[in-house]
């Protein structure tokens, strides 16, 4: 009992109690089975304010740590290690809030085989919670590959037309990343005797050739489902056919399962590989943000526009995070959260409007603020917080980000030995590229003339309608988010500044032991 | 050149010849004649090697009763023939060429690698006594008690085995 | 002179509120203007403004009874992160109050004006839903605008900058959906586009001045920043000069000056009191304000200073012949605008920054009038035009109306007489004519150029003085002398009240404006020199004598031309014949947006679209992840089982591989194809080559 | 003498002769018999090597694989019998439609 | 006999008893209560279960050191008996449904299960091949159970043909083991390797070359490539039920033969065999997960699977010889072994449940909307699936970790990442029978049986509970190998 009262465990896996309802309900009575799905999620919405409650922000260290003996045997030393931190702390909030966000806007998106997407859906809630929470290797990748599961079925079964190609390149991907991940993880774990990720970090002594290696191995995963470019292929297709709901938690949460192993993996565990490394990955990063932002603008498609803005944005993180300043990787991780916000929201809007038009054409599209001035509205918000105005979330994450790699690019900085400021510099012609792409989509779906699919809707009698209050209330949180976070990101920062305080001073000691 | 080993050379081309005989037999029934004296020609080196139990029962179970039933078989199922095929051209070049290369494997192995020198005992008129098969006896029924029952067991399954292969369940065809 | 820290009698305390205000009021229209009339979501509106000004007024006050010290005041924080600590603090000096009456003050005028003229603009424009809209998008702004001049850093400024830069979207997109002759269009939602991205430009500047600044001064805090600077300069200038450079960068966006002056022109697609507020008194000063409050550390590099300097003068000279050559009257005012800028770019580059302070306000108040005069013609026109439907003896065969072009006006003194004497203040003025406010703040620009030693500069912008005279003459005589070219210009209606008379407050402000800093009082001076290390310009008789010379040429040169014979409908203009080409150049903004867009647009377009489609989708991700990696993993899959089964696939295989790997797959196919001895075979051929191996070893 | 190695080398001969007869013959019989040919060949490794070390024990183990090969014999032949009840053939080659 | 030799055999003999009293109990059974039968022999295999387990702890040998008892041979003569207790439950539904329900089935599958206990056991070369004998001849004639339709009646010929060819192998490398070392005993062997009559080198290679005819036929028995052409073709032909026995029980006592053989009495040739071993466990991997990938007919995609698998689990055996690792190695084989037949019977059971008479069914299209029509086997079958793949939260992920952990700690990485990637690879084609379940609409039928739907859900249930918990088996598998080095 002991065990399943712990506050992270308890977070983790709540979900599993809706599954087994839902399993059981009888009959096929579908709005049932929605509540039991809200419910659950909102209740593990709480249950992580709990957690929220009891985190202190002025600790560095992990919190709430829940630690046993899991598998012990012949030199396998596995623990069930669940611990949560500045690093975590607010992905774990992140994920806990949109699911229920998600499941509010399946309500009436979904109407085949309710129960088993709610079944997938809390599955995925409880893989995701368990990845940003697992401290042992074994337990992150367990919940690492879970993840996978029903993601897969998620868009396998209620996505679009190419869903099962999209649904298998999906996993297949992922996995191959994992594999190399695989490899290097139990390479730690032969070498460390243990799978626990502080003690790893503790008893350090990695030599720094074989951090190399090993950085490269975590890097393979990871990489792949950030994405980093040039990785970024399954991206589009993912998107594209995944349903609205999933759609917003690839991209809010999945996609952030990568950047955070940088974060919790490979920086505190190859320290001096990562020191090494940083300024390739800011090349890559920077690519990514330019690319991401250019192939944005060509698209035809307003889910893939948003899926290629994705490859942008975590450009961003990326680049930040392997500023190894505390500017760069505070920014990198709010930016997660930013991320998650904002390009769930953009996600939810188009799925709100695909619901009704069946098309995610830009081109048919155009003049919808003048029929639709909530939607058009809210849909402005995220954009700009999507293109980083100040005062909206989105600046707060890229701000911080650009400064910080700018400064990882001065003397003594983590970029110093190639490219210097040039990452910076370039990255931040990204926010211009950004400002191009947002500005198209808003431009040709909301102002402008009236486009064409306007008429046929009207000619199907009902016309386009405005967001109804469920749609509003599922939205309206996110709001909330995007300008608290732009006008006051304090709380935010408070929560991550000791960790990563830490965590930039272990690298200044590692950058010290380096030749 | 001993006797002994003239003897060998002789016995030995009989073996050989006779395996070749059954390889290359068209009717089965030649096939199995041939085998018959390739077994029997066995037989007599395990008279040579001091094993005159083997010998028998080499003798009465192997060229008897097993290939007895081999005859049988074939009479009865009068399939000494097959009509000829030409399925797999390749498989026989390719086949020998692996024979050829497995019995170049054990000359080098036994004529360049393994320096045995052991001749072999001639057995001697006491050895070829009842009293060795009796010997063999007792430690069939001691030391190899387990194998003997296990091969009990297994003849038994066998037999079970021919006989749900073979039995005429009520309402079945042919 | 630093800000004093220590906390001082007076109403300090209400900074924030110049900001809460507007933001109240656009909460209190977005939440509840729906309920309210037409009248009561405007007048809000103004209240929220005039609230804001109030609190301007008592921030000057409180500045002015402190002798002239400010003070900063903290809200709250915002971005501590590390080293970086940045706060929600107003800053409270001359300087930003300065801004802060300016923008409130013209701010609520125009707020008051488009009471009326939203009214009219909307249902003109046959949507009178989006009337609440407009005062949200200007109370927006105002909120913005304001934390633009009295954030007391530069990322705070910043907020405001963007911010600013997102009204200036919204409300130059106002009529999204149409163009500026009403028809459906994405003309002016292109037109919003365009000054958002083109600012953004400006802002990747501005940012990348931030980013050094920030890693080698420290901070974003003004005071900190200047602190540090000199130690810096001293040892390696070259930073500073990248850190004023770079936000040259965000300046010439902002406050529309070459190379990214182009979005401004297209911007007049927005309501007319936009055009007022935002795209000729306020938001496009903000450039000028930026310079003026980095004037610490402009100082330091005199080369920055030079380059700011020749971009205004360039600029300056440049727009000014393109307002020649255009026939909207907004246009013409657009680009006067740009030109004007250019003038305050010059001379805070110079280090006058007084004097472009000065400039800066004047040509607030006589812009703002002028654009609003243009309003009022433009609606009178519109007015008339409307008669003219309604009473059906006009001539419509369909031709599209467009009350913009003066090619249209004429004779207008006579129906719209008050507008007219409005729009001549304002004209006089913007000339530079003696002695209103446009003298005497040009005059001190040019007047510290002569004295500074910058020949070139001044030269240039005598020019473009003597150009803004002729084109402002060209203008009052194709509106509003000679005859009526159109039906609608002769049927023109005045406005009403609620139009003029914020119009004449602010021609009463063209008029006295001067009065801020006349030679020898230096009242500006003064009350600026609490915040900025400035020294009062002395009056140039020489130079005043000669720019007075210039202006009135440039007025005599358009009544030869155009005021002696007044153009006839469907004439050419005048100068089109002697002046050729070079017309033709001026007529069409001397290509440069065309350049522009073949040189970068276009190109942006081909190669996003090159790397979406060829690159990414084509390349990338059927070719390479389709063909190469799943090819090659479906006919690695294939092998196995073609050399099992299926023939066919070996065929293809065979026929692509070379002859002895073909002989090798067909000679396996007949070992492997479902026959018992051929698996025998592989069972002995396993053997064999294990026992090879073990033996060979 | 007869050098032991020559036994070995023979029942070698005789064990690849066997599988070679597997490989090549299509009739199931002659399979089966050369099988048992294979079995044989080794029987008389055992016994020689028997004879070498002077051991009873390759000797015992030569009687039981006598009496599996027996067993596998009754197995065999049932299989075949009853294959060619159904299909009136004992050509293994004409039994591949299971394959792939 | 003494009472020493009795007990060390007990689960055995009982086993063996039990078949020959239900072999004439059988007679007396009339056709239309055969569940009778069925359920006598599982009664027998608990019977023996139980015995077995309460022989934990116990170490000795017995029959003149012929039989072993300790930890290995009773885990995996746990881990058989619990394979025959599925098989029983798997078959009777389903032998039912396709007219071929006789009595001596049970009897054959319970001799079938004595001779693979009697692998584990052995402890003497000539045991081991009579065990194989004992264990095969049963098998040959189940394959060919469904006579006389034609490919029950091939599968069982090319099982028969190929398996006797094969064990002339080992009966061969027996043989020359003999002559290297005068011994057939495991322990003689190695006494002799390290101090006995092999003095010269060249039968220290007589031994080697043994040693490797003797891997072949085991090979054989484990489906190692390039002894594995039989699979597909036997699997597929073979009435399912005796599939999935074969699948597991064949597997599980071949490799502990070549375990217990290896490890016991080839220690001194290590050097030797590693290489090998190594080439024939990456080929394995290589070839049964490519050929996989095009397979139509969902048995013999698990056949190949089954190929695949034996590749992962031979991985276990590389390092037999060095005690550094070879314990937690082969540690990680045998559990990998017990996830691997829990999870293939699993998969058989949802295989058996969809096929049809005539052999409809089989197809891996006839799996479409599975998911949605029967939600429950289709979840199972993912699971089965996911473990097979090697995903949370199976038993098969588990297995792999711990399996590539001792690859790798072995130092073989090359290896390691073969079968990684390879198991990347094996994503593809389980995925798409999970693909064809929940993502293509059509009209499966499916037979719906109290054993069969036991054993599906129970398999589930293990896979992903142990999983969770997986301590004590793995402390048990590690125990278990612990006298064997």
């Amino acid at each position: 009992m002991e065990f399943l009262l712990q506050p992270l465990t308890l977070v983790t896996f709540f979900p599993l109690l809706g599954v087994l309802v839902l399993l059981i309900l009888p009959g096929e009575n579908k709005s049932l089975m929605r509540w039991t799905a809200l419910v659950t999620s909102l209740v593990t919405f709480g249950i992580s304010l709990w957690v929220l409650g009891m985190f202190n922000p002025s600790n560095p260290n992990l919190q709430l740590v829940a630690k046993y003996s899991w598998i012990q045997v012949a030199g396998w030393n596995i623990q069930y290690h669940m611990g949560v931190d500045g690093l975590s702390i607010l992905l774990l909030l992140l994920t806990t809030f949109l699911t229920p966000i998600s499941i509010l806007s399946t309500w009436t998106a979904v109407e085949e085989r309710v129960r088993d997407f709610m079944v997938f859906f809390l599955l995925l809630e409880v893989g995701m919670t368990g990845v940003f929470l697992a401290q042992d290797l074994f337990l992150f990748y367990i919940f690492w590959e879970f993840t996978l599961v029903p993601m897969y079925f998620l868009i396998g079964i209620w996505g679009g037309p190419r869903r099962i190609y999209a649904a298998i390149k999906f996993f297949l991907y992922t996995m191959a990343g994992s594999i190399l991940m695989l490899l290097a993880i139990l390479w730690l774990g032969i070498e460390g005797g243990t799978f626990s990720v502080p003690e790893l970090i503790a008893a350090g002594g990695i030599p720094a050739d074989i951090q190399f290696w090993l950085f490269l191995a975590f890097t393979a995963a990871f990489a792949i489902k950030v994405p980093m470019w040039p990785l970024h292929s399954w991206l589009p297709d993912a998107h594209v056919e995944a349903p609205t709901a999933g759609s917003v938690i690839l991209a809010g949460v999945l996609l952030k399962m990568g950047t955070y192993g940088f974060l919790r993996f490979n920086i505190p565990l190859f320290p001096q590989a990562a020191l090494q490394l940083a300024p390739w990955v800011a090349l890559f990063a920077t690519i990514g943000i330019l690319y991401g932002a250019a192939v944005s603008y060509a698209q035809a498609d307003v889910k893939k526009l948003v899926a290629y803005s994705s490859v942008s944005h975590l450009g961003f993180v990326m680049l930040g995070m392997f500023a190894l300043n505390s500017q760069g990787m505070q920014g990198a991780i709010l930016q997660m959260v930013n991320h998650g916000l904002s390009t769930g929201a953009l996600f939810l809007l188009v799925g709100m409007i695909y619901e009704q038009t069946h098309t995610r054409e830009i081109k048919v599209y155009g003049g919808l603020w003048k029929i639709t001035p909530i939607f058009g509205s809210v849909m402005l918000i995220v954009a700009l917080s999507s293109m980083g105005l100040p005062g909206l979330n989105g600046f707060v994450g890229e701000f911080t980000i650009l400064l910080g790699a700018w400064g990882a690019g001065m003397p003594g900085g983590a970029f110093e030995s190639f490219g210097g400021v040039w990452w910076a510099g370039l990255s931040a012609l990204g926010v211009i590229m950004a400002a191009i792409y947002i500005l198209f989509m808003f431009q040709r779906m909301f102002l402008g003339p009236e486009g064409s699919i306007v008429g046929e809707t009207r000619q199907h009698g009902h016309g386009l309608r405005d967001l109804n209050w469920r749609e509003i209330l599922t939205i309206l949180p996110l709001l909330i988010f995007i300008f608290w976070i732009g006008l006051y990101p304090k709380p935010f920062f408070d929560l991550m500044g000791p960790t990563v305080d830490n965590l930039v001073a272990a690298l200044q000691t590692a950058k010290l032991a380096m030749p | 050149m001993s006797v002994d080993l003239i003897l060998f050379f002789v016995l030995a081309l009989v073996a050989v010849a006779a395996a070749i005989g059954m390889l290359l037999s068209q009717n089965a029934v030649y096939s199995a004649l041939f085998l018959v004296i390739n077994f029997a020609t066995v037989a007599v080196f395990y008279l040579l090697l001091g094993a005159p139990f083997i010998a028998m029962a080499q003798i009465t179970v192997y060229a008897g009763a097993i290939m007895v039933l081999f005859l049988f078989v074939i009479m009865l199922l009068g399939a000494e023939k097959l009509a000829p095929g030409k399925v797999l051209p390749y498989q026989r070049p390719l086949a020998i060429g692996l024979a050829v290369l497995l019995v170049a494997e054990a000359a080098y192995l036994l004529l360049s690698r393994v320096q045995s020198v052991a001749a072999i005992v001639t057995p001697t008129v006491e050895t070829n006594t009842v009293e060795e098969i009796r010997r063999l006896g007792m430690a069939l029924f001691s030391d190899y008690l387990l194998p003997f029952e296990v091969t009990s067991v297994v003849l038994l399954v066998a037999m079970v085995g021919a006989i749900v292969l073979t039995i005429r369940e009520k309402g079945e065809q042919g | 002179m630093l800000l004093s820290q220590i906390p001082t009698t007076g109403f300090f305390f209400l900074a924030p509120w110049i900001v809460f205000f507007p933001v109240i009021g656009l909460l209190l229209n977005m939440l509840i203007g729906g309920r309210l009339s037409e009248k009561g979501v405007g007048w809000l509106a103004s209240g929220a403004s005039f609230a804001s000004f109030v609190v301007s007024v008592l921030l000057a006050y409180s500045v002015w009874t402190g002798q002239g010290h400010g003070e900063s005041v903290y809200l709250s924080e915002w971005m501590h992160v590390g080293a970086l600590q940045l706060d929600w603090t107003f800053r409270v000096d001359s300087l930003s109050t300065t801004m802060m009456l300016v923008v409130s003050g013209v701010g609520t005028l125009i707020h008051i004006y488009a009471i009326g003229y939203m009214h009219e603009d909307v249902r003109f424009k046959n949507d009178p839903g989006r009337y609440r809209r407009f005062f949200v998008f200007l109370n927006l702004f105002i909120a913005a605008m304001m934390i633009l001049v009295s954030g007391d850093s530069y990322m705070m400024l910043f907020v405001g900058w963007e911010g600013v830069g997102l009204c200036s979207f919204l409300l130059i997109g106002f009529w999204y959906d149409k163009d500026t002759l009403g028809r459906s269009s994405w003309a002016n939602s292109d037109a919003a586009k365009k000054a958002f991205i083109t600012n953004r430009i400006g802002d990747f500047g501005f940012l990348i001045a931030g980013f050094l600044m920030f890693w080698n001064l420290g901070s974003f805090q003004f005071d900190q920043v200047f602190e540090a600077a000199p130690a810096l300069a001293a040892t390696q200038p070259g930073i500073i000069i990248a850190i004023t450079l770079f936000m040259l960068v965000g300046v010439a966006g902002k406050s529309a000056q070459i190379p990214l002056y182009v979005w401004l022109p297209d911007a007049m697609a927005g309501p007319t009191p936009v055009s007022a507020l935002i795209h000729a008194a306020t938001m496009v000063t903000a450039g000028v304000y930026l310079i003026t409050r980095s004037a610490p550390l402009y100082t330091l590099v005199p080369e920055a200073q030079f380059v700011v300097a020749m971009t205004g003068a360039v600029t300056a000279l440049f727009a000014a012949t393109i307002a020649v050559g255009q026939y909207d009257i907004k246009k013409v005012l657009a680009y006067s605008t740009i030109s004007q800028l250019g003038f305050m770019v010059a001379a805070v580059g110079m280090g006058a920054y007084v004097a472009g302070m000065f400039h800066l306000v004047t040509h607030a108040f006589f812009k703002a009038l002028l654009f609003l005069s243009a309003g009022s013609v433009i609606l009178g026109l519109e007015r008339g035009h409307h008669h003219l439907a309604h009473h059906g003896h006009h001539d419509d065969h369909g031709e599209v109306f467009d009350p913009n072009d003066m090619r249209n006006m004429g004779g207008m003194r006579k129906t719209m007489p008050v507008t007219f004497w409005l729009y001549m203040i304002g004209t006089l003025a913007l000339a530079g004519i003696f002695p209103f406010a446009g003298f005497w703040s040009k005059d001190e620009i040019l007047a510290d150029a002569f004295r500074e030693g910058y020949t070139t500069v001044y030269w240039m912008l005598s020019i473009a003085a003597f150009f803004t005279a002729f084109y402002m003459g060209r203008q009052i005589w194709m509106v509003f002398f000679g005859q009526a070219r159109h039906e609608a210009a002769a049927h023109a209606e005045e406005s009403p009240r609620i139009i003029t008379v914020p119009l004449m407050v602010l021609a009463a402000l063209s008029v006295l404006g001067g009065a801020l800093n006349l030679p020898g009082l230096h009242t500006l001076t003064d009350w600026l020199e609490h915040t900025i290390e400035v020294h009062a310009g002395e009056f140039l008789i020489s130079v005043a004598l000669i720019s007075t010379v210039l202006a009135l040429a440039g007025v005599f040169v358009s009544w030869l031309i155009y005021g002696r014979n007044p153009l006839k409908a469907g004439q050419p203009d005048p100068l089109k014949r002697p002046l050729g080409l070079l017309f033709t150049g001026m007529e069409n903004k001397w290509f440069v947006d065309e350049g522009y867009w073949a040189v970068f647009v276009d190109r942006y377009v081909d190669l996003s679209r090159f790397l979406a489609d060829v690159i990414d989708w084509r390349f990338w991700h059927d070719w390479f992840h389709e063909k190469v990696i799943a090819g090659t993993y479906n006919w690695v899959s294939n092998i196995g089982l073609n050399l099992y089964a299926d023939q066919r696939g070996i065929d293809a295989l065979a026929n692509g591989l070379g002859t002895l790997t073909q002989n090798l797959s067909a000679s396996m196919r007949k070992v492997q194809n479902g026959f018992v001895r051929s698996y025998a075979l592989s069972v002995l051929l396993g053997v064999v080559l294990i026992l090879g191996y073990l033996l060979l070893k | 003498m007869v050098p032991q190695t020559y036994y070995i080398a023979l029942s070698a001969v005789l064990f690849t002769l066997g599988a070679l007869g597997v490989l090549v013959r299509r009739n199931a019989l002659i399979i089966f018999m050369s099988v048992e040919l294979m079995l044989n060949a080794a029987n008389l490794a055992f016994v020689a090597f028997a004879n070498t070390y002077q051991h009873l024990n390759g000797q015992i183990i030569v009687f039981f694989v006598i009496a599996v090969a027996a067993a596998e014999v009754a197995v065999g032949l049932a299989l075949i019998v009853a294959i060619f009840k159904t299909r009136q053939s004992i050509d293994v080659d004409t039994m591949s439609s299971l394959k792939g | 006999m003494t009472q020493v030799d009795f007990y060390v055999l007990l689960p055995l003999i009982i086993l063996v008893t039990w078949a020959c009293a239900l072999l004439l109990v059988d007679l007396f059974i009339p056709k239309e209560r055969k569940w009778l039968t069925a359920l006598l022999a599982a009664l027998g295999l608990a019977l023996t279960l139980g015995f077995s387990l309460s022989q934990l702890g116990l170490e000795n040998t017995g029959f003149k050191e012929m039989v072993v008892v300790d930890g290995f041979s009773v885990f995996v003569n746990a881990l058989l008996l619990l394979s025959g207790l599925l098989s029983v439950a798997l078959a009777y539904g389903y032998l039912k449904r396709m007219g071929i329900e006789r009595g001596e089935y049970y009897t054959l599958m319970l001799f079938s299960i004595s001779g693979m206990m009697l692998m584990a056991q052995a402890a003497d070369l000539i045991i081991v091949f009579l065990a194989l004998e004992l264990l095969s001849l049963p098998l040959y004639v189940l394959s060919a159970f469904a006579r006389p339709r034609a490919d029950s009646e091939e599968s069982g010929l090319k099982y028969f043909l190929l398996g006797a060819f094969s064990s002339g192998f080992v009966l061969y490398g027996i043989a020359l083991v003999y002559g290297a070392t005068a011994a057939t005993s495991l322990t003689g062997i190695v006494a002799a390797a390290s101090n006995g009559p092999l003095t010269g080198s060249g039968n220290t290679l007589l031994l080697t070359i043994g040693a490797a005819l003797i891997l072949v036929g085991l090979g054989f028995k484990v489906a190692a490539v390039p002894f594995h052409m039989w699979t597909p073709d036997v699997y597929q032909g073979a009435p399912t039920a005796v599939t999935a026995f074969m699948a597991a029980g064949a597997k599980i006592a071949g490799f502990a033969a070549l375990l217990r053989v290896f490890a016991t009495a080839f220690p001194s040739i290590a050097a030797d065999m590693t290489p090998v071993l190594q080439a024939i466990s990456a080929l394995t991997m290589i070839v049964g997960n490519l050929i996989a990938i095009s397979q139509t007919d969902i048995k013999r995609m698990l056949a190949y699977s089954s190929i695949a698998h034996a590749g992962y689990i031979l991985m276990a055996f590389v390092p037999y010889g060095n005690p550094e690792v070879a314990p937690v190695s082969v540690a990680a084989g045998l559990f990998y072994l017990v996830a691997y037949a829990l999870t293939s019977f699993g998969a058989w059971s949802v295989v058996i449940a969809v096929e049809q008479k005539e052999g409809k069914g089989l197809a891996i299209s006839d799996y479409a909307g599975l998911g949605r029509k029967y939600p429950a086997l289709a979840a199972a079958m993912t699971i089965f699936m996911l473990s097979l793949t090697g995903f949370p939260p199976t038993l098969g992920l588990v297995g792999k970790f711990y399996l590539f952990r001792a690859v790798i700690a072995g130092g073989f990485i090359p290896l390691a990442i073969i079968g990684m990637v390879t198991s990347l690879v094996s994503a593809y084609y389980y995925l798409r029978v999970v693909v064809t379940m929940y993502m293509q609409d059509g009209e499966p039928e499916t037979e719906r049986e109290f054993w069969l739907g036991l054993t599906t859900a129970g398999t589930a249930l293990v896979i992903v509970i142990v999983s969770l918990v997986p301590q004590g088996l793995f402390t048990w598998a590690s125990e278990a190998v612990l006298r064997l080095f």
